[in-house]
């Protein structure tokens, strides 16, 4: 996309424009991801899904979304009617952004920049304090509980993710997702998911992260934000019509921002793994391959327990990030 | 470590009270919890009952005991035909009417079928309130199993009144014999396959071990009976100690597991699974031939002066029916023991100072029927 | 223009060109997706959740997305026994669902009180339509899950005037 | 624990096949506590409390079933007071499972249980004022 636009457009309009390609392709992942989801639940459970509306269930999404569209939205008595508005939104608003700078082949992204890891690390933290404004600003007790358990949820989990991905960094000396992913050419082997060189601990690296990746989106077996059998529906409780919507979609947002990185991170990006076969096409593959393991795990595990989920942070997954970000130096300094 | 430990709760330092219900996805109807938190931490869990009150003891002591007998499938509903059992053993306990083997045989056979039923619906709904989704599925697969067959014979998939006074209501015929051995073969791979996926899962044992603990003595100053007093060691089984119907023919054990946890409660129930099936193939095999009534049965039913008792082993407990006659054609007063009251009484002493996924986890493991505690 | 001639062309136009109209779209959206709120009373609420497991399966409609919260559901289900002492309840529940919004009174005794009706009773209010609009009654004791089933279908030939499949009457 | 019955209760053997119970006991209403107390001794569990209202004898029974955990003995204790004072002492400092019961004895009949925690309405409404189980009750 860059070289093409380059030549067509002008900076701020292409970069308008490569958001507005992103909003449609978030906008359609989220609705799709919902209809796989459904459909996917319906064959683990040996049910057919949604077959009704459209052929296979397919218009299913469309038909939500009308009538979520069209849905009272109710600002209930006496809550912080800005910041209860605000949150959706500022949900949304940085996995839309972070995307901009992943690459979805060697051409094709929003715009190449050299610090792409910090920009995406460093909005991903915006996105847990718009949902501790949406509970605490719904003024019910199930929100606010449940604003707490997230905001705790993802401090405990931000810290194992960062220290894999400066393992990441260290390994491959650069924050620009594109250099990251180049480096990766020539094969699956190649891939840092088996870099062995210089992390012997590669494959626990990628399990830390994609642990992490589903704690931070909320999703089972982490899923405390919005545990329905004792929150109700967490601090989305309060949210109806499209507020509720779009928080939805920000879910899938984030599913689909979390697995693209771990898929530049760890699984070669738009490098084929054989060789041939166009950039794009890997890319989708491999990431929706992990965006489809995240909707299996959801229907296979019970949710965890929250101090489970504290426990399995700071006595497991931090320590285990810690001696692999220590290990890797070790190993890079002696050979 | 258990939530109990860390608890803040004998100091409460500032707490608020949670209503939890009555419609909300844990309490699997209407029962309301007032919670009073400190944080996540319940102080106190007082459950609020009376939402589903339905007059079930007002309505037996005006209308005859025929009459009344359709309401028994209506107290609690997963276990409709233990509980119609109960009515039924009163009325012929009094009026001292024989009930030919093979009815009772059948009784045992098709309460055994409703209690595996109830078990698994409970399975998945605890497993809903864990948060995992797909066993509910899975369990109400096999059900529907079950509820053929007892729809083939009964005519209804969840409020039978099928055990008539003196009897049943019809014979069972070839297809449900097949059937049910069919079942039987079933369910035993299926049992193996629950166990492997959820009951080995590591996140589902971490939430269930050590969790919500009850012990013997307090099932005892409650009255909590099933599987919650079995799951605190005590083989306390309506069938075993107090036998009734043909139950002292079959060769089965209540199972028993000390801990007193939730873990407990749960494999006490996927233990019974296995127990109903084993005598189910008993009373298959043993099925004698005969009819299904009782030959003289009166057609306006009085019972003597007096009162009468008749307890039964439901899905979830000691199920009994007292009833108090002054000799006319309805009863002079109906009392009905619900298991699940006695059950959900220990639920604010057991459940203080526990995290509230704990406390709501517990609550599931005690398997409850709302309509049952209100009746 | 006279407005007379505003109808003929529309009407000359009619075979070229279609007027989707928004209320029909909406209409349809919303009968495709008709999400209930988690909330069963009694014996009726098990066959409403065998309604939704795998043999019945509401999923196929796209109305298996059952809420627990009551601002996210277009459509409550009583399934089951009302109440006095619950009538206060769920009718802060039908309060606080959003518009548009349905009910079906699921079971005899959501919509007359069913079997505990006797003079002199003293518990259960008598029909949820005492409370609020009901648009579909299924009656049974309980109804079966393809009496719900049907009821659901009911309410999308209600919201969208048409049939989604034609009846079929036993012969 | 091997159950036996305590000596201070007035027991009378009953026909288990016809009646579905072993012993039966009629006892002065002040007795309650004490008869609790001696049977929790022994072991045994809490059934139920009920109520049945005689209004022909203008009195109250107040019947307490017994059961025991390790084999079949069942016993009903029974008491009367009088109907238009039916008060009775609480056993829930013994038993804390009568607690309930006795909550639903007093919405059903009015028997107010003396020195109860909580008497509050259990199964009617929070407001309720009447008790639908005396044979007087007129909706």
């Amino acid at each position: 996309m860059t070289n093409l636009l380059n030549i067509v457009f002008a900076e701020p309009y292409r970069l308008g424009l490569a958001l507005l390609l992103i909003m449609s392709f978030v906008g359609l992942n989220a609705a799709y991801l919902v209809w796989v989801e459904r459909k996917g639940a319906g064959r683990f459970q040996r049910r057919p899904g949604p077959t009704e509306v459209g052929y296979a269930g397919l218009i299913q999404p469309i038909a939500d979304a009308i009538k979520l569209l069209s849905k009272q939205l109710i600002l209930p008595d006496g809550l912080d009617a800005t910041l209860f508005r605000a949150a959706p939104l500022l949900v949304m608003a940085p996995a839309l952004i972070s995307l901009a700078v992943v690459p979805f082949s060697e051409k094709l992204l929003g715009r190449d920049i050299n610090v792409g890891l910090l920009l995406i690390f460093a909005l991903g933290s915006i996105n847990v304090m718009a949902i501790m404004l949406g509970g605490w600003s719904s003024r019910n007790k199930y929100a606010i509980i449940s604003a707490a358990r997230v905001v705790s949820q993802n401090v405990a989990y931000e810290i194992p993710t960062l220290l894999v991905v400066i393992t990441m960094i260290m390994v491959t000396g650069s924050m620009d997702l594109n250099e990251i992913v180049r480096q990766q050419a020539g094969g699956f082997w190649r891939w840092n998911l088996f870099r062995w060189d210089v992390n012997p601990l590669a494959p626990v690296t990628f399990l830390i992260f994609y642990t992490c990746m589903l704690a931070e989106t909320n999703r089972a077996p982490f899923d405390m934000a919005e545990a329905e059998s004792e929150l109700v529906a967490g601090a989305y409780t309060e949210y109806s019509g499209m507020g509720f919507g779009v928080f939805f979609m920000a879910e899938y947002a984030n599913i689909l921002l979390g697995c693209s990185v771990a898929t530049v991170l760890f699984l070669g990006g738009w490098q084929s793994p054989v060789g041939i076969g166009p950039g794009l096409f890997w890319f989708l593959a491999k990431m929706y391959f992990l965006v489809f393991s995240v909707i299996w795990v959801r229907w296979t595990f019970p949710r965890t327990q929250f101090y489970g989920l504290l426990n399995l942070s700071w006595k497991i997954l931090i320590p285990v990030s810690l001696f692999t970000l220590i290990l890797t130096s070790a190993m890079m300094k002696m050979f | 470590m258990t939530s109990a430990e860390t608890s803040p709760v004998q100091a409460p330092r500032e707490t608020f009270v949670l209503n939890l219900g009555p419609q909300h996805p844990a309490t699997h109807g209407v029962l309301r919890v007032k919670l009073t938190m400190d944080g996540e931490y319940v102080v106190r869990a007082e459950p609020v009952c009376g939402y589903i009150h339905r007059m079930q003891e007002k309505m037996g002591e005006n209308r005859t005991y025929a009459q009344f007998l359709p309401n028994t499938s209506r107290i609690d509903y997963l276990s409709a035909m233990t509980y119609t059992h109960a009515f039924v053993g009163v009325v012929e306990r009094a009026v001292k009417l024989q009930v030919p083997p093979r009815a009772e045989f059948i009784r045992v056979i098709t309460s055994e079928l409703n209690r595996i039923s109830s078990h698994l619906v409970w399975w998945g709904a605890f497993l809903l309130d864990l948060g995992g989704f797909t066993p509910l599925l899975y369990a109400f697969d096999d059900r529907e199993k079950i509820l053929d067959l007892l729809e083939g014979i009964t005519g209804s998939r969840l409020t039978y009144s099928y055990y008539r006074i003196g009897g049943l209501y019809n014979d069972v015929d070839e297809a449900f014999l097949k059937g049910t051995r069919e079942f039987v073969a079933h369910m035993r791979p299926r049992l193996k396959m629950y166990r492997d996926l959820v009951t080995e899962n590591i996140i589902f044992r971490k939430r269930l071990i050590g969790i919500g603990p009850i012990g013997a003595e307090m099932c005892r100053k409650y009255g909590a009976t099933g599987p919650v007093i079995r799951g605190a060691g005590v083989a306390y089984d309506v069938r075993k100690v107090e036998p009734y119907s043909v139950y002292p023919e079959f060769d089965f054990i209540a199972p028993t597991f000390p801990e007193g946890d939730s873990m407990a409660r749960y494999l006490v129930r996927m233990e019974e699974i296995a127990q109903s099936l084993r005598i189910i193939e008993q009373a298959l095999d043993k099925l004698p031939a005969g009819p299904v009534m009782a030959e003289k049965v009166p057609r306006v039913l009085k019972l003597p002066a007096g009162d009468y008792c008749y307890a039964v082993e439901a899905a979830r407990g000691r199920f009994a029916v007292r009833i108090v006659s002054d000799g006319k054609e309805i009863p002079y007063r109906v009392k009905l023991r619900s298991p699940s009251l006695s059950n959900l009484s220990l639920f604010e002493e057991a459940s203080r100072g526990m995290l509230l996924p704990d406390a709501l986890a517990m609550m599931g493991s005690l398997d409850l029927v709302i309509p049952d505690i209100d009746r | 223009m006279e407005p007379q001639d505003d109808a003929q062309i529309l009407k000359d136009c009619a075979p070229f060109v279609k007027f989707a109209k928004l209320d029909e779209l909406l209409a349809l959206g919303r009968a495709n997706s008709l999400w209930p709120l988690t909330f069963g009373l009694a014996c009726c609420a098990i066959e409403m959740m065998a309604a939704g497991a795998s043999r019945f399966d509401l999923a196929r409609f796209g109305a298996e997305v059952f809420r627990p919260s009551p601002r996210q559901a277009d459509l409550m289900i009583v399934a089951g026994t009302v109440n006095k002492k619950m009538a206060q309840a769920i009718k802060t529940l039908y309060d606080q669902m959003p518009e548009p919004k349905w009910v079906i009174a699921m079971g005899n005794c959501a919509i007359s009180g069913g079997p505990f009706v006797f003079p002199g009773q003293y518990a259960v209010i008598e029909g949820v339509d005492k409370l609020f609009p009901v648009d579909v009654y299924i009656p049974g004791c309980p109804p079966r899950p393809e009496a719900l089933i049907e009821g659901l279908l009911k309410l999308e030939e209600k919201l969208t005037g048409k049939r989604r499949w034609p009846v079929v009457t036993p012969k | 624990m091997n159950s036996k019955l305590p000596l201070s209760i007035p027991f009378q053997p009953v026909d288990y096949a016809a009646k579905g119970y072993h012993f039966d006991a009629v006892i002065a209403p002040d007795k309650v506590v004490e008869m609790a107390a001696a049977l929790d001794a022994e072991g045994f569990v809490l059934d139920t409390i009920t109520g049945v209202d005689w209004m022909a004898e203008g009195q109250m029974e107040v019947v307490y079933d017994f059961f025991c955990l390790e084999k079949a003995l069942r016993v009903a204790v029974r008491t009367r007071i009088p109907r238009d004072n039916p008060e009775i002492a609480t056993i829930s400092g013994v038993y804390p499972g009568a607690n309930w019961h006795e909550r639903e004895t007093h919405d059903f009949f009015g028997i107010r249980f003396a020195g109860h925690p909580d008497l509050t309405p259990f199964l009617l409404p929070e407001d309720a004022t009447y008790h639908p189980l005396r044979k007087d009750f007129v909706a």
